[in-house]
């Protein structure tokens, strides 16, 4: 069933990869340009009308983002992720809020979260969840959480950290 | 009429005191029900000193100002023309003989005002509150209207003077006994007008936090807790003489109200909540069926 | 419900007179709180024990903290025994329990419902990430100290504790009402610059008027 | 019965009138239907004569045997001879009248069917 | 006298002579022309006077000394003289309507004019039947002839349908005169009569046949097909001359020969006049071009008058006033309005729009429009009334059915052209409309002669005239010092309604007196509101003064004349003003149209009374017998049309809730209260009536709780403040109803204290609304909100207004609420009782979104700057406040003076009234059941109320007025004022529960009617198909079926 949609879609996109996960989801990787026509197709031709979810991971190794789209065929109960991986640097991607309404509320947490814009799709610069965040995105790998806690809140004095192998050792088994 | 209003403002005393002691009890009922201690049953007067300690206030403008001050006035008032006792000089409070219809009226008094002053606050959930709280009175009033119509009809008077004065003479000559029906339509009605659940809408606490009184707070909220004590009471009495026989003494009225109101908490605990167009469907439902057949009971079975 | 809302806004009126909104000063009142100090002595002492008594608190989860208020309601712990109860408007509440980790976000909303609380009124810090920040110290997102943003009364340590530890912290509150010592209200009024500071420090787009009435 | 003069008039009066009416009623162009008019009124105008045609007498002119003195025996009543004189003049009017009027109607749609000018109607 | 043969020589020699000048003098041309008809105008003036003023008596003229049949024989009697009058007065000012048209094409068109008329002239005097067919013919060819020479579009083939026509029916007439000769030897009518009926099977044939000639020239329907073309077809002025000339003269021949005529052809002429007039009034319905909606209304005004003319005998003496009343008033107004007509040019009703740019013409439009509608005072109000009562005395029952359902129709195209014109907001006039003053006179002189023959119309009647005329005389003044600024005109209504006040309260007493005092208190109240007007107003004032003087006319009214004449002056005064309104028209409309049948209805029950007791005064009612419940039902549908009650109530919201701001509490406040005067009257002279054993007043009480029900459901869902006070006059109403059927003092008293109460109410919050609007420009509640900052004096009275209304107490409207159910149950009108409690419970629902929508709440950011509304709209409303405050400290002051009048009715069941220990004179009442004491209540309740209040002041520590937003938004800050106020669809829950109960039936039924009427007009009007052939055929039809009923055939 699948084989017959990866090979149906392989006459028309070039897939970079295809990752069978079991024999009910399959992740295929398609280039930017060509994504969403994918996901298009996948919906009105092969019954995909269900989206699950539109995700980021930061490669930030490779200067890579991966967008995974998630996509469920109620009928026939199987899954197909769709990856896209575009640059890190100049990160935008192809908007699909025209397919599902609820792409652009996703769209929005990635462009909060993760600084990727997606032209085009509406209320994208409204604040999500943070309100009136300034600077690198929070979930970009290289942003540093933990300096910017210590910077820009009101630490109270007097706080330790210890490593919870050593200190419950410590704790429970002293005599150890 | 130096000694009528003296007498008049003992009673409104006592009976206040007695509100407030009822109502930590209800809390207490609710309380038990659920299996809990729950407040202790003089907490209402804690919670009325506490709001009125608070040191400041806010106003959203005159008739926020003058709302919880219209409510309190129309408790009291309600209360004040009532005759408590029977026959009392006492307790006869400001009334003559107690005309029921400006009792019936008069309740919308104090409603007005605080929807006035709720409606002021700007807030939406109180607008919302009271539109809830006015539907479900359009229907509440019907069944009650035909109890109170069949109760004149029967004693061929709108005087609650007259009303009591005809049940005397044993418990048999209740109206609760001479026409149920008339009796069960009231009190269906009157589970509508305490606005305990399932007919709690107009509050709402989850949904429309808490309705009319959102805005409400320090002295405006104990002048609405003061009025939460008079106002159940005074309708209480007035169920109390229309179908119980009225009172001879203050501790029968203390024990008759009572049971008055336990019935709407004994209602209350034990059901959710309707929803408005639900309450109003049901009240024009049994409670009118029941109230027409009081009517029709009083004028071919009776006379 | 966005910072636009407060622009300056072109009105015309139903007879073509054109004029300015100016929303922060139009529709909200812009006055500061002030102190209120207690009248008399032995009336306030009175009056602390009656505040003490009836706690009423705003039924307002700020966090995971929020679970455990819950339990305090059923019979095993039944905080009503105490005369602790919940109101569903922070007009009438005059406690205000911040249960958990508080986001920058959530702040603002608890900062509002705080200052719309009238005079008498206390803030329990429930939760260590109350404290210092507990587990999020590290968290881009969440305030570390509670004390710096609003007059704490009261803090309950633990992840999370218990209604146990709860009950006893409204003991604690109790007896500090009843000693005269639980004057949030005022210290907020008397350093109101400070917290304010404070407060704009970390939230970026304040959307509001400097006090909530 | 004989046919008499006056019979065979009064039938064919009432022949003429039929006629015309069955012109007036059923033919769609406006020309026959004023010729059928006119063979209406021709008809109505025997009919009236012959009505008035007692047997035997003669037309009521003064001249020669018909005297004033004796005119109500010999000649027919001259009331409706004249009645018809008159009509005929005025059906020379209305005819000549309708005339012009299919020449306007007919300058103006180019057509002389009496279907085509229902422009004003309900 | 002058012989009539001048004018048969002026005419034929001046016409030859024109025809030999020819084109080249012209200016000749037109004086001779004129001269002419000048000259026949003269004559026909002469006979007139001699007849009237003179002591000329009736004579007959021989042409060239013959007897007839031989001579031409003319007829001149005092008839003959004033219908001769009449044409030519007709040919003298249509000369003068188309100078402008004479002066370019005169050669042509003048001798034909000539022509005609001198054979209408003819056609009017002679006595010969054969004449008679000769002049018909003159006629109808020149009326061809002028008909061809206008060089419209579609007039050659209308012209010809029209020649065919009245050929064929010329031919019938002339073998008919014909018969008529052979079978009696003589054509002279007079001889016929003096020979009595004319008798044998030819004779029966031959008068047959020259009668159905003429009333087929009347256009009978349906065969009128060709007579509709040619008005349609034809120049307006010849339409004019046609409809009014050439109409009369035709009437004035069918009148001559209906003395040869027996009964039975009289009652064929009835039955078909009447038929016309019902059916060519149907037809104009759906009708939509001015010419030919004329020519509708034409048709039926022939056919009545031909109904009238074959009714003669039942009519009896009154038959000349009534077939001249009803013929004066198609007579000046069909030639004025196709005169209008031909000024305005085009051929939509809309198209008449552009006469708003000639205030003076608009005024004489509607002159003529409602002369035919039959209003007073024109002549036909007085015709129609004494007919509708001569029929009625006559029992012909189905005769006036047909007469008011052809009316109704009637009124309904030509009030809808009416508001069409005037409020037609499509079409938008730009420039003046172009005119002449040889085109205005005619016009001019027509209107006024109309307004003078209403006045002198009325001293004919068969009934005691004793009206008032000084209201009237107002109205007038008003009228001519319309130039004035409005405050000016302001005062001097104000003045006038005072001292009118002062001089007619003495007289008045009893329940005219109280209704006195609404009516002139009301104007005054309202009138006050009028100084916040700038400009002139034009036009407002004299209507104003026209409802209230039918207003006042009404309670003065001691005979059913004066009540009607009353009662149809405050209907179209008071349409008038509703249709000042913007957006009004449909509702005007409606209203009008309801109105309307209620009035014709009502003509109709005081017409059946008066046949059973013969009597005029209102006491007639109290005897009229078995036929009582039948003008029962009659004249309380009439009043509960204007009550609007439940089903009928369909006009009133719209009207009310459209007309201007001090135009609503008018119509409101006061107007309504007319039908409970109505009312009031019925059942206090009918009292209980049976139908099948059921008592009409327990059904009207059930109307009443379903009026008042639904009225106030609806009124809880508008959104429209206007609309939502206006629905809730509609319960009010109800309410004041119920009180009147339950018949008991107690009853009575609710009901009169209701319409005082409601007055109060309901001007007062009418008022107060207006000033919102004068500020806000906007009625739709949820647009506002908060005004309580900006407007908080109009705030209070909103306040006390609700307060009022919704019978709380300490207010007045708990005597209402508390008299409501002491009445019930001193009664036994149980459940609706309940059904009036519930009522009560719902107003609460539409009060409160009065309130609280526009004044609470959020205020919105384009009013923040709205100021109080001014000084003049507040005034009023204080004065009303001040008189709603004194009742309710001293509910005595009101209830004891009505007590006393209601007393007089029903002596027993009343309140008894004892002294109490209060202040002030005030009163304790006692009912059988209860007691009452507003005064002590009220102080009671201000004393608790100010001590509370003392009490929230002294305790209070620091109170602070904070912002609109500073609210508990769920810890979040509220974005927008309109997305934070809580307005709009304010009951849903409501409406979800109990929404069924709204359902628009009465208005679905009322459409579902009007559609029903019209597509049966439309239906029937095919057969009027265009083809002349057809036409042709219609008529052979006709005049078959007519054969065979007449002898008996089929």
């Amino acid at each position: 069933m699948l084989e017959n949609i990866i090979s149906e879609l392989e006459k028309q996109f070039q897939l970079e990869a295809v990752d069978h996960n079991s024999s009910d989801l399959v992740f295929l990787t398609i280039d930017r340009d060509h994504a969403v026509m994918a996901i298009d197709l996948l919906k009105w031709k092969f019954g995909y009308k269900h989206f699950v979810l539109l995700t980021a991971v930061d490669f930030l190794e490779e200067g890579k983002f991966q967008l995974t789209y998630i996509l469920n065929n109620p009928d026939t109960k199987t899954d197909i992720g769709v990856r896209v991986r575009i640059d890190r640097e100049d990160a935008n991607m192809v908007s699909a809020h025209h397919l599902w309404p609820t792409v652009a509320t996703y769209q929005r947490e990635l462009k909060e979260m993760f600084g990727i814009d997606f032209p085009g799709s509406p209320r994208l610069n409204d604040p999500f969840i943070l309100e009136g965040w300034e600077g690198t995105p929070p979930y970009r790998r290289d942003f540093d959480t933990k300096a910017f806690a210590a910077s820009f809140y009101h630490q109270r004095e007097g706080r330790t950290t210890n490593d919870p192998a050593t200190y419950m050792k410590e704790k429970l088994y002293p005599n150890e | 009429m130096g000694e009528k209003i003296l007498f008049a403002l003992i009673s409104l005393f006592l009976t206040i005191n007695y509100g407030f002691l009822m109502n930590g009890v209800i809390r207490k009922i609710y309380a038990r029900v659920g299996r809990r201690h729950g407040i202790p049953f003089y907490q209402m007067y804690i919670d009325l000193i506490k709001t009125l300690a608070l040191r400041t206030n806010i106003r959203h403008g005159t008739m926020f100002y003058l709302g919880p001050v219209f409510r309190f006035a129309g408790g009291v008032g309600l209360f004040l023309f009532t005759p408590v006792v029977f026959g009392s000089a006492m307790f006869g409070n400001l009334s003559f003989s107690g005309d029921v219809l400006l009792l019936l009226s008069f309740q919308f008094f104090g409603t007005l005002g605080m929807a006035l002053g709720a409606g002021e606050s700007g807030h939406p959930n109180a607008a919302i509150g009271v539109t809830r709280g006015l539907a479900q009175m359009t229907a509440v009033e019907v069944p009650f209207v035909l109890a109170l119509m069949g109760v004149a009809i029967q004693y061929d008077s709108l005087s609650l003077h007259d009303i009591v004065a005809a049940q005397q003479g044993g418990i048999m000559h209740w109206t609760l006994f001479t026409n149920p029906f008339i009796v069960a339509a009231g009190m269906l009605a009157l589970l509508g007008s305490f606005m305990r659940p399932p007919f709690d809408v107009v509050l709402a606490g989850q949904e429309i936090p808490i309705g009319p009184p959102t805005e409400y707070h320090s002295n405006y909220m104990a002048l609405m807790l003061s009025n939460r004590a008079i106002f159940p009471m005074a309708k209480a009495i007035l169920f109390m003489n229309l179908f119980f026989g009225g009172a001879n003494t203050y501790w029968e009225m203390m024990i008759k109200t009572f049971a008055v109101v336990m019935w709407s908490v004994f209602v209350g605990v034990s059901f959710p909540r309707f929803r408005v167009e639900q309450s109003i469907r049901w009240f024009l439902r049994v409670p009118l069926i029941l109230g027409i057949l009081g009517i029709v009971y009083v004028q071919f079975f009776m006379s | 419900m966005s910072l636009e809302d407060l622009n300056k806004k072109q009105i015309v009126s139903p007879d073509g007179e054109h004029f300015e909104v100016d929303p922060m000063n139009d529709y909200f009142c812009q006055d500061r709180p002030e102190e209120v100090k207690p009248v008399n002595k032995i009336v306030e002492r009175f009056y602390n024990w009656a505040r003490s008594e009836s706690l009423w608190i705003l039924g307002f989860g700020t966090g995971c903290g929020a679970i455990e208020m819950r339990p305090l309601m059923t019979p095993r712990f039944d905080a009503y025994r105490f005369g602790v109860q919940w109101r569903p408007t922070p007009r009438q509440a005059n406690l205000l329990i911040v249960s958990g980790y508080l986001s920058t976000k959530t702040l603002k909303r608890v900062i509002r419902v705080y200052e719309q609380m009238q005079n008498p009124k206390f803030v329990m810090g429930l939760g260590s990430c109350t404290i210092n920040g507990g587990m999020y110290f590290d968290s881009y997102n969440t305030i570390k100290r509670l004390d710096y943003y609003l007059p704490v009364d009261v803090y309950v340590a633990g992840c999370m504790p218990r209604p146990e530890a709860l009950l006893a912290g409204f003991e604690e509150l109790k007896k500090l009402i009843k000693a005269g010592k639980a004057e949030g209200a005022n210290e907020y009024a008397n350093k109101f610059d400070w917290y304010k500071k404070n407060q704009k420090e970390v939230i970026r787009d304040w959307d509001m008027p400097d006090y909530n009435w | 019965m004989k046919l008499s003069v006056e019979h065979i008039a009064i039938l064919s009066g009432i022949l003429l009138m039929a006629i015309g009416l069955w012109g007036i009623l059923g033919r769609k162009n406006i020309l026959k239907m004023i010729i059928s008019f006119t063979v209406f009124d021709t008809g109505l105008n025997i009919l009236i004569v012959a009505l008035g045609y007692l047997p035997g007498r003669t037309a009521p002119i003064v001249d020669g045997p018909v005297t004033v003195e004796n005119l109500s025996q010999v000649a027919v009543d001259p009331v409706p001879q004249a009645l018809v004189l008159t009509a005929i003049v005025i059906g020379f009017g209305v005819t000549a009248l309708m005339l012009v009027y299919a020449l306007k109607m007919h300058e103006k749609k180019k057509t002389l069917d009496i279907n085509e000018y229902t422009d004003l109607k309900w | 006298m002058v012989s009539p043969y001048y004018i048969l020589t002026i005419g034929l020699g001046l016409a030859f002579l024109l025809g030999l000048l020819g084109k080249k003098l012209s200016k000749v041309n037109i004086a001779v022309i004129m001269l002419a008809m000048i000259s026949f105008a003269a004559i026909s003036a002469s006979w007139v006077w001699q007849f009237a003023f003179g002591n000329a008596e009736e004579s007959l003229f021989f042409s060239a000394g013959f007897e007839p049949p031989f001579s031409i024989a003319l007829k001149l009697g005092f008839q003959e003289a004033i219908i001769a009058f009449m044409v030519n007065i007709m040919g003298l000012f249509s000369t003068l309507f188309l100078w402008k048209k004479l002066h370019k094409e005169n050669d042509k068109l003048a001798p034909v004019l000539l022509v005609l008329f001198m054979g209408l002239n003819m056609l009017i005097l002679t006595r010969d039947l054969f004449n008679i067919f000769v002049f018909l013919e003159i006629t109808a060819i020149a009326l061809g002839g002028l008909i061809l020479l206008d060089e419209r579009k579609h007039a050659a083939s209308a012209g010809f349908k029209y020649l065919l026509a009245s050929s064929l029916i010329s031919a019938v007439y002339l073998l008919g005169a014909v018969l008529v000769y052979f079978s009696t030897g003589s054509l002279y009518i007079d001889d016929l009569i003096l020979g009595g009926p004319v008798a044998g099977p030819m004779a029966g044939i031959a008068v047959f046949l020259t009668i159905i000639a003429i009333v087929l020239e009347l256009k009978p329907f349906p065969a009128n097909g060709w007579a509709l073309d040619v008005y349609q077809g034809a120049h307006p002025a010849i339409a004019a001359i046609i409809s009014a000339g050439v109409g009369t003269a035709m009437l004035f021949v069918l009148h001559k020969l209906m003395i040869i005529s027996g009964p039975m052809m009289a009652q064929m002429i009835t039955v078909a006049g009447l038929l016309t007039f019902l059916f060519s009034n149907w037809l104009g319905i759906s009708q939509r071009d001015s010419n030919r909606l004329l020519g509708y209304s034409s048709i039926g005004q022939l056919g009545l008058i031909m109904a009238i003319i074959g009714m003669q005998d039942i009519l009896g003496d009154q038959f000349a006033f009534i077939a001249m009343g009803i013929l004066l008033s198609h007579f000046f107004a069909k030639a004025g309005l196709f005169w209008i007509s031909g000024i305005v040019g085009g051929s939509k009703l809309e198209s008449f729009a552009v006469l708003r740019s000639r205030p003076l013409l608009l005024l004489m439009f509607g002159i003529f429009l409602f002369a035919l509608s039959a209003f007073p005072p024109f002549p036909s109000f007085y015709a129609k009334w004494d007919l509708i009562f001569a029929l009625s005395d006559a029992k012909q029952y189905l005769f006036i059915t047909l007469i008011l359902f052809g009316s109704f129709f009637e009124v309904v195209y030509l009030i809808r052209w009416f508001g069409i014109v005037v409020k037609n907001t499509s079409e938008e006039v730009k420039e003046k409309l172009p005119v002449n003053i040889t085109q205005i006179i005619p016009i001019s002189v027509f209107a006024a002669a109309l307004l003078f023959f209403g006045y002198y119309g009325q001293h004919f009647m068969n009934v005691p005239i004793n009206l008032n005329y000084i209201p009237l005389i107002a109205v007038a003044a008003l009228w001519i010092l319309d130039f004035l600024p409005t405050w000016v005109k302001n005062t001097l209504l104000i003045v006038a309604t005072l001292f009118y006040g002062y001089i007619i309260l003495p007289q008045l007493h009893d329940f005219a007196f109280i209704f006195a005092i609404i009516f002139l208190l009301g104007a005054f109240l309202t009138l006050l509101f009028g100084y916040s007007y700038k400009g002139k107003r034009p036009g407002f004032y004299p209507l104003v003064a026209m409802m209230f003087a039918g207003l006042i006319l009404l309670v003065e009214a001691k005979d059913l004349f004066s009540f009607f004449f009353a009662w149809e002056i405050m209907t179209a005064g008071s349409y008038f003003l509703i249709l000042r309104g913007k957006k009004s028209q449909p509702h005007a409309f409606s209203y009008m149209l309801f109105s309307f049948g209620g009035a014709l209805l009502i003509l109709a029950g005081f017409a059946l009374a008066h046949s059973v007791t013969g009597s005029y005064t209102f006491d007639a009612l109290t005897m009229v017998g078995a036929l009582s419940p039948l003008v029962f039902i009659m004249l309380a549908i009439g009043f509960l049309t204007k009550t609007a009650a439940i089903g009928l109530h369909i006009w009133l919201p719209g009207a009310h809730s459209e007309a201007e701001s001090d135009v609503s509490p008018m119509v409101s406040g006061i107007l309504l209260k007319a039908g409970v005067y109505g009312l009031l009257i019925l059942f206090m002279r009918m009292g209980h009536q049976f139908v099948l054993g059921l008592d009409l007043m327990v059904v009207l009480s059930w109307v009443a709780v379903i009026t008042s029900i639904g009225g106030y459901l609806l009124a809880s869902v508008q959104e429209d403040m206007k609309r939502l006070l206006a629905y809730s006059s509609v319960g009010q109403l109800g309410i004041i109803l119920f009180g009147l059927t339950l018949m008991s003092n107690l009853g009575w008293l609710l009901a009169i204290a209701g319409v005082i109460t409601h007055f109060l109410n309901k001007t007062l919050l009418f008022q107060a609304v207006g000033g919102v609007y004068s500020r806000t420009h906007d009625r739709t509640m949820y647009r506002m909100g908060g005004l309580i900052h900006r407007m908080p004096i109009t705030f209070i009275f909103v306040l006390i207004g609700i307060i009022s209304m919704s019978g709380v107490p300490p207010l007045v409207g708990f005597a209402g609420k508390w008299l409501s159910f002491n009445a019930v149950l001193s009664k036994g009108y149980y459940l609706q009782g309940v059904g009036m409690v519930l009522a009560g419970a719902i107003a609460f629902l539409y009060l409160f979104r009065l309130i609280h929508v526009p004044f609470l709440g959020q205020l919105k950011d384009h009013l923040r700057k709205v100021k109080e509304a001014s000084f003049w709209i507040l005034l009023p409303q204080i004065i009303i406040l001040m008189i709603i405050m004194a009742f309710s400290a001293l509910p005595g002051v009101l209830l004891e003076p009505i007590g006393s009048a209601v007393g007089k009715i029903f002596p027993t069941g009343g309140l008894t009234w004892q002294d109490s220990f209060l202040p002030f004179g005030s009163r304790t009442a006692i009912s059988e059941y209860g007691y009452w004491n507003g005064t002590y209540v009220m102080v009671i309740t201000m004393i608790i109320f100010a001590v509370l209040l003392g009490f929230q002041m002294l305790i209070q520590r620091r109170n602070k007025k904070v912002g609109q937003f500073n609210i508990v938004y769920s810890a979040e800050r509220p974005s927008t004022p309109e997305t934070t106020h809580a307005g709009y669809h304010f009951y849903a829950h409501y409406q979800k529960a109990v929404g069924f109960l709204i359902a628009p039936l009465a208005t679905n039924f009322w459409n579902w009617v009007s559609d029903i009427v019209q597509s049966i007009a439309n239906q029937i009007r095919r057969i009027y198909n265009g083809n002349g052939q057809v036409y042709l055929i219609h008529l052979v039809i006709y005049f078959l079926i007519c054969f065979f009923i007449f002898n008996g055939g089929l």
